[in-house]
């Protein structure tokens, strides 16, 4: 101890001197610009997938329904509500927040007597931090839904390479990439209403996650028997309203579904679909084994029901297998999916064409119920003048044939018409012919839409440029070309605009730029319609009608108490739409036969 | 001091066979003096339960768990990012090695390799923690003896470096900042600067506590020679960190075992030879020292730009593999640690905390409070730099 | 880490090595060996500082995981050692003698998860909790949300909806799921 | 192509207002017929088509019907061409099939474009020749109505035909 | 009820050797429920009272929970919450608002009621931080309440975790507020519903060895 410490003390003192360091107004100072403070939500970005709150470690967010939101496709019409007697104010739902639309801003006072006050939906109940220009956003590189926003790369062959065959292009993801892509999901759910036949899509996403793939068929076979088909052309509607695709690619869902199929056994699948419920004695006649006829058969059949199902063409699958080319969808993949609906007791004659072989009074009378499904197989024409010609045919004949293994007589030029995906299907069927028989590609394909508006899938589009087939969009077709008898050619005017302001069809043209497109064949690959003429003429008159289709309940019962119509002739043309119909009307049919209200 | 003032030991309660005290409260020579929860004279809340006979402690009894949330209970049902924000809370005056040591632990056993860049950030934020945690303890050490204005001026510097935690972290106290993989984002514009300028502010602070504080010739009365640590209790009871480095041992884990960018750094750890209170506080205002001079090392260099976190897995359904670790770091009070064992799950399976002030404030502190005066407790338990939170959890 | 773990090995029945990192390693040790091991390695091999003990409930297996970690910092390397006792009867010997300190984990064990450590001071003591009526809290089978739903009272009103459910409800009401 | 369209030639000779629009409601008049004359000849099937063409010339023969009632035709008839609707065209690409015994969905689409373009043209070729004035303007207007229902008729021709989703 | 060793009731001799009997659960505690106190007579001299009530707030220094560290920076310069009439007693006798600084263990609300009710009227609550107001990031806790209200009555809330000095401070003028309009009448809430606060209470505390009430 020495004088020194006596005196030291005293130095304090001099900060007599100093200026205070009080802030002079503390009360709302501002914060700085990264704090996080109260929440702040753009409720038009918002798409209400709740994944703000399955991340809350503090169960502190609700998700609401909002007045004046709609749900709608990819939108739950739901918002998170955060209740400040939870939060922890951590930000992790802004950073897993998949539109960026839940930020935080750097406000931070809210004093209250009432201690149920502080609930609110940020975005929807003003709050005075709402335009806040500051708070915490999520950083750019701050990611943890995942690695990578972008889709796992699927292995497919070269162009070069698929040109020339009718092999499958796609080779469907290995576990470790179906594991990876399957990670990105947030199983958020807003894709199973959009999907036609609700599938369990998060539930066999996870499944794929935690490698259970028994689970997973199980789930697929809840509601869709054509797995390994949709899980190869279907039209994903899921896709467009995944949660994933607002800040990169959406979950490759379709291939997903393939992985699974592809990864367990025939005989692993029907042991996990398992044996259908003891006989009830009733008879279901199913006309058309397609995707619609097919599910409404299986489903039926596994009720117990005794299933018939009649086939006009010599193999099941309708137009999955004569409308769609074989390198998008293998045949033994149908024979796959056919064999287990087969396996459930679906008992499936081909080559019986009703109204011919046998008429459709004879199942009323046979049958408990009568179950029509013909599809869309007839091709539309343009009617445009020279296109009564034989050498301009329609897509889907031609496709037909080509599943039948007959010769078409393929030109070294052609000309398709229409931008869907039969349009694309049949100008890479003709491109591959003419590459094996010809050895190059000689295949225009012109649409009246311009290339956004486009109805087929992108990949489609991208595929079949890459195979040389040249695409001109916004093309009106006007007049085949003929001459000394012979189709030369098609010609075009320019479809200045198509769309009118609702989005509904309204082309005008630029008939100063007219081109001609060169080909010996003229393909028309525009719309589809059924052929019905198996009703016959007093049929046809006694059934209610609506806009040309079958007038059907919402169990797919037509005016007739007995008939049933389902699929593509009710639906429009959709794998999976007429899957889902198929379960719909199925169990209409199994409400209405075990009730005994049958006339 | 003690040579002047010998205890009385004739006073003291026999041992029972059992090795407990034979204290008979009926006999009117003890009573039971309950300091805290609610005392001015706590670290935190938490209190000791003291038999004193006369002003003499005869027996000291601490109780924890008036903080106590089962946080170890809460971290098995949550996923291993759920669990990112609730660790912090551990602890409160310095919640960074919380999440440093979660997520070190996280990352060993999924794999993660931490990008360079946040390894720095990290301990730059981990090194003004420690600077905050020793502010809190000066002035709770010179308050525990009625020196007020020191609390005045550390407490003021410590929210210039809240100032700097607000704009790098985004928030004051609870920073939740460092996550598995990396760190949230990377420094602001122009934050060298002005960590700079609280540096200099927190050394001017530094010398006016070290002239009114440790230059008093009250506070060196009350304090050398008080509360020694004989370095014999050091391995039996566990102390670490300062509390041993003032008994002459250099344990810090910063250099034993050095973890993030320890080893790129220049530093010795921080001794003293009396382990007693003074020296406790000498030691810890020294290695304030020590942490400034830390920080301008790591922003000097550290790279100028690169990725703060690793690539995750989607945090949503992140399950890691069977195993467990454990990873320490050398907080202000001591090693700081955190145990995880998981078992494949999405969960951990369990989340053991080992806080220095475990072993200090229990079984340490019941051992030294004997035989001290009941005007000298507060001082000993502050100068042992506990926190209570860390103890129950 | 591996000669140690062979000159152990030689003197006690160990399980396998566990090797965390290069500086961090897990043994199991049956129960009854526990001490010599410790004491071996405290005075012997220089693993002076417990750092911590503390238990695993495999609830699944019927046991629990008693973990001493013990530091050695001259070598700057852990050891664990892993001992493995049954759930239902739960009770081991204290160490409260070789380390003082260990008193105070052992407390909290015996609180937390009922494991019981004969002759270790105070273990009857509440430590953490007061009053405490149910299960020890940090068994697994202890479920601490229904306990805290049940114990406390809660703000009320809260309600949520799932997406997809309310999805489906306003987007197709009144249809049955398909195929289910 | 029926005597229907190429009728319009008789209004050449007309100069009152009233006279024209009587004339053009008589058309209405016979399209309609036609289409109901046509009702049971098609597939019940593609019936709602043909009906629903009836119906819309039904009300274009009121709408005239009713124009001809009124004093104030000229300012009400001023009033309308404001909004003119554009050509789009569509079914100039398409030869007008002979609608025989039970015709499809298709071509009667393509017969009722075929009809409503050649009255839309017919009306805009006598605006054009007659000299600016309320008469003029009632041809005017008349080919915009024409006009405006053709477009309906291809709106839905794309979607029965174009838009995949066939009958 | 268990009581400890030290609340029992017991002989003690005295260091001058005069034997006398001490029980401690009647010594120490006042068992008289506390009562509704009524406003003044004359409403001016009511809101007289009132100001000058909101004038000093005298904050109870026990930090029961996180909370506790933001406020040393108020008791600071840098805040100086002093120059806007709020200081911190040690003692509850001498304080006149307890602030629930966040989560309150089961062991810590036995604490806390009893230092609420030694405290004398009139006498505020501000809860702070998300946990007092619905349990907060320890809702699934089995140690912590969730409702801070259902056990003491609460005058204010300022939401936060932690609340930041700025925003007490922004409260405790907003507490100001509510006593200048007479609108805090927490303790006599407590008074009216004490039966109902202290079954609340004693459904959480399970060794509640104190009687009914103590000051």
């Amino acid at each position: 101890m020495s004088f020194k410490d006596v005196l030291s003390p005293f130095t304090a003192w001099k900060h007599l001197f100093h200026d205070p360091v009080s802030i002079r107004n503390p009360i709302g100072r501002a914060a700085a610009p990264r704090y996080r403070g109260f929440h702040q939500n753009d409720i038009e970005k918002c798409i209400g997938c709740g994944t703000c709150e399955t991340i809350c470690q503090n169960g502190a967010i609700d998700m609401v329904p909002v007045e004046g939101i709609q749900t709608k496709q990819g939108d739950s019409g739901l918002r998170p509500r955060i209740d400040y007697g939870r939060c922890c104010w951590c930000a992790l739902c802004v950073d897993v927040c998949m539109t960026k639309s839940l930020n935080m801003s750097n406000i931070y006072t809210w004093v209250e007597s009432d201690g149920d006050a502080f609930r609110f939906i940020p975005g929807v109940d003003k709050k005075p931090w709402d335009d806040a220009a500051h708070g915490y956003r999520r950083p750019d590189d701050h990611q943890l839904t995942g690695p990578t926003r972008l889709r796992e790369h699927m292995p497919e062959m070269e162009p070069e390479e698929r040109i020339g065959s009718f092999a499958e292009i796609v080779h469907g993801y290995n576990v470790e990439a179906a594991k990876l892509e399957a990670d990105r999901c947030v199983s958020c759910g807003l894709c199973v209403a959009t999907c036609p036949t609700h599938m369990a899509i998060p539930q066999y996403i996870k499944a794929i996650r935690d490698g259970d793939y028994d689970l997973g068929v199980a789930l697929l076979y809840e509601t869709n028997p054509f797995s390994s088909i949709c899980g190869r052309v279907c039209t994903r509607k899921c896709e467009s309203t995944c949660a994933a695709r607002h800040e990169g690619d959406a979950i490759a869902i379709r291939w997903l579904k393939r992985h699974i199929m592809d990864q367990v056994s025939d005989e692993q699948i029907k042991k996990v679909v398992g044996q259908p419920a003891a006989p009830t004695g009733r008879k279901v006649a199913i006309v058309g084994a397609g995707p619609a006829g097919l599910t409404a058969a299986f489903d039926l059949a596994k009720k117990g029901h005794q299933v018939v199902v009649y086939e006009a063409l010599d193999k099941p699958g309708g137009m999955t297998r004569f409308g769609i080319p074989e390198y998008r969808l293998p045949y033994d993949v149908i024979d796959r999916d056919v064999d287990v609906i087969r396996s459930v007791g679906v008992d499936i004659r081909c080559n019986v064409r009703i109204g011919q072989d046998i008429t459709l009074e004879r199942l009323k009378s046979d049958f408990d119920a009568v179950l029509i499904a013909l599809g869309l197989q007839d091709g539309r024409g343009t009617r445009i003048p020279g296109s009564d010609q034989p050498m301009v045919r329609k897509a889907v004949d031609l496709l037909r044939r080509v599943t039948a293994g007959e010769d078409i007589g393929t030109p070294r030029q052609a000309v398709v018409i229409g931008g869907g995906n039969v349009a694309m299907d049949i100008a890479r069927t003709l491109a591959r012919l003419q590459k094996k028989q010809y050895g190059e590609v000689k295949v225009i394909l012109t649409a009246l839409e311009d290339l956004p508006h486009f109805l087929a899938d992108a990949d489609e589009i991208k595929e079949s440029g890459e195979e040389g087939i040249i695409i001109l969009d916004s093309r009106g077709p006007q007049q085949v070309v003929i001459e000394n008898g012979q189709v030369t050619g098609l010609k075009t005017w320019k479809v200045k605009a198509i769309f009118d302001e609702q989005g509904r069809f309204a082309p005008t043209y630029d008939e100063t730029d007219e081109q001609f497109h060169p080909g010996t064949m003229v393909v028309e690959a525009i719309g589809q319609m059924a052929d019905t003429s198996l009703l016959g003429d007093a049929l046809t008159e006694q059934l209610a009608w609506q806009r040309g289709r079958l007038q059907v309940d919402a169990g797919g019962r037509t005016s007739e108490a007995w008939l049933w119509s389902a699929g593509d002739m009710v639906r429009g043309p959709d794998v999976v739409s007429a899957v889902a119909d198929g379960h719909r009307v199925a169990a209409s049919i199994h409400a209405a036969i075990t009730q005994g209200v049958q006339q | 001091m003690l040579d002047i003032f010998p205890p009385d030991r004739t006073q003291y309660p026999a041992k029972k066979a059992d090795g407990t005290l034979d204290i008979d409260l009926t006999s009117g020579k003890y009573l039971k003096l309950w300091q805290g929860p609610n005392h001015p004279g706590i670290t935190g809340n938490m209190s000791v339960e003291l038999t004193v006979c006369g002003d003499e402690v005869v027996e000291g009894k601490t109780h924890v768990g008036y903080l106590h949330r089962g946080f170890e209970k809460l971290m098995e049902r949550r996923t291993f990012i759920q669990v990112f924000p609730i660790v912090c809370r551990v602890c409160v005056p310095e919640p960074d090695f919380n999440e440093y040591c979660y997520a070190a632990c996280v990352e060993e056993l999924a794999g993660i390799e931490v990008p360079e860049m946040a390894k720095w950030i990290r301990a730059m934020i981990l090194e003004m923690g420690r600077i905050n945690s020793y502010m809190m303890y000066l002035g709770g050490q010179a308050g525990a003896l009625g020196q007020g204005v020191i609390g005045q001026w550390t407490t003021y510097v410590r929210d210039l470096m809240l100032d700097r935690f607000e704009e790098l972290t985004g928030a004051r106290i609870y920073h939740m900042f460092i996550l598995p993989g990396g760190v949230r984002d990377t420094l602001p514009d122009g934050f060298a600067g002005r960590m700079e300028e609280t540096l200099c502010e927190v050394e001017k602070t530094l010398k006016d506590v070290y002239d009114v504080m440790f230059c008093n010739a009250v506070f060196k009365k009350r304090t050398v020679g008080m509360g020694v640590i004989d370095p014999s209790w050091l391995e039996p009871y566990g102390v670490t960190g300062p509390n041993a480095r003032a008994a002459g041992v250099a344990k810090d884990v910063r250099k034993d075992s050095p973890y993030l960018i320890y080893d790129q750094l220049d530093f010795e750890p921080v001794t003293g030879q009396n382990s007693d209170i003074y020296t406790r506080a000498d030691v810890r205002r020294r290695d304030v020292w020590v942490s400034v001079d830390l920080i301008r090392q790591i922003l000097a260099k550290m790279p100028k730009s690169g990725a703060v976190m690793a690539p995750l897995p989607n945090v949503l359904h992140w399950q890691i593999p069977r195993g467990e670790t454990y990873v320490r770091g050398e907080c202000s009070r001591g090693e700081y640690g955190y145990y995880l064992v998981t078992d494949g799950s999405g969960y951990p399976r369990r989340i053991n905390v080992r806080g220095p002030s475990y072993t200090h404030a229990m079984a340490l502190l019941e051992r030294m409070i004997v035989g001290c005066n009941i005007s000298d407790v507060a001082a000993l338990m502050v100068s042992l730099h506990t926190y209570p939170p860390e103890i129950e959890r | 880490m591996r000669e140690l773990y062979a000159r152990l090995k030689a003197l006690y029945p160990l399980g396998e090595l566990t090797e965390q990192r290069k500086n961090l390693a897990f043994v199991t040790v049956p129960a009854a060996h526990l001490r010599d091991t410790l004491l071996h390695l405290r005075d012997k091999e220089g693993f002076t500082h417990l750092v911590l003990l503390t238990a695993v409930d495999w609830l699944e297996e019927g046991q629990f995981q008693l973990t001493y970690l013990l530091n050695n910092r001259a070598l700057a390397c852990d050891l664990g050692l892993r001992v493995l006792i049954q759930r239902d009867t739960a009770t081991m010997e204290s160490i409260h003698d070789l380390w003082p300190t260990a008193a105070t984990y052992q407390r909290e064990l015996r609180e937390m998860f009922g494991i019981d450590f004969p002759g270790s001071p105070r273990i009857e003591e509440e430590f953490i909790l007061e009053g405490w009526n149910s299960i020890p809290p940090y068994r697994r089978d202890f479920d601490t949300l229904k306990y805290a739903q049940e114990a406390y009272a809660e703000r009320p009103g809260r309600v949520t909806h799932d997406p997809e459910t309310h999805m489906r409800l306003q987007m197709y009401p009144g249809q049955h799921p398909a195929g289910k | 192509m029926t005597e229907g369209v190429h009728g319009i030639e008789r209004l050449r000779g007309k100069t009152s207002l009233k006279e024209i629009l009587e004339v053009a409601t008589h058309f209405e008049e016979s399209a309609r017929d036609f289409y109901k004359g046509l009702i049971p000849k098609v597939s019940k099937r593609i019936r709602y088509l043909v009906e629903e063409l009836a119906a819309e010339e039904q009300s274009h023969y009121d709408m005239f019907a009713a124009l001809a009632q009124r004093t104030d035709i000229a300012a009400q008839v001023k009033a309308e061409i404001e909004r003119t609707a554009a050509d789009s065209k569509f079914s100039d690409c398409i030869h007008l099939p002979d609608l025989g015994d039970n015709p499809d969905d298709q071509a009667v689409l393509q017969y009722a474009m075929g009809r409503e373009h050649a009255a839309m043209s017919h009306y805009g070729e006598l605006a054009q020749t007659t000299p600016a004035g309320p008469i003029r303007e009632l041809f005017v207007f008349l080919a915009s109505e024409e006009t405006k229902h053709k477009l309906e008729l291809e709106k839905l021709y794309y979607e029965t035909v174009h838009r995949g989703g066939g009958v | 009820m268990t009581t400890k060793p030290e609340l029992m009731k017991r002989m003690v001799k005295g260091p001058d050797g005069l034997e006398f009997e001490v029980d401690p659960l009647r010594d120490y505690y006042c068992e008289a429920p506390p009562t509704v106190m009524p406003g003044a007579y004359i409403q001016i001299v009511e809101d007289f009272f009132n100001w000058a009530r909101s004038k000093s707030l005298w904050i109870l220094g026990f930090g029961t929970g996180c909370g506790a560290i933001e406020m040393r920076p108020l008791m600071t310069p840098r805040f100086d919450a002093y120059r806007f009439g709020v200081a911190w007693r040690p003692t509850p006798r001498q304080a006149n608002l307890f602030i629930i600084s966040g989560y309150l263990s089961t062991k810590t609300l036995k604490r806390a009621i009893r230092a609420y009710e030694q405290m004398q009227n009139p006498k505020y609550v501000i809860g702070l931080g998300s946990c007092t107001i619905n349990g907060g990031m320890y809702w699934d806790s089995y140690n912590t309440i969730k409702k801070l209200d259902e056990y003491l009555p609460v005058d204010l809330y300022i939401a936060g975790c932690m609340p930041r000095p700025e925003a007490l401070l922004a409260g405790f003028e907003e507490m100001k507020k509510i006593i200048r309009t007479g609108k805090a009448e927490g303790a006599n809430q407590y008074a009216e519903n004490f039966a109902w606060y202290k079954a609340n209470q004693k459904r959480v505390i399970h060794d509640w060895d104190m009687p009914d009430y103590n000051w």
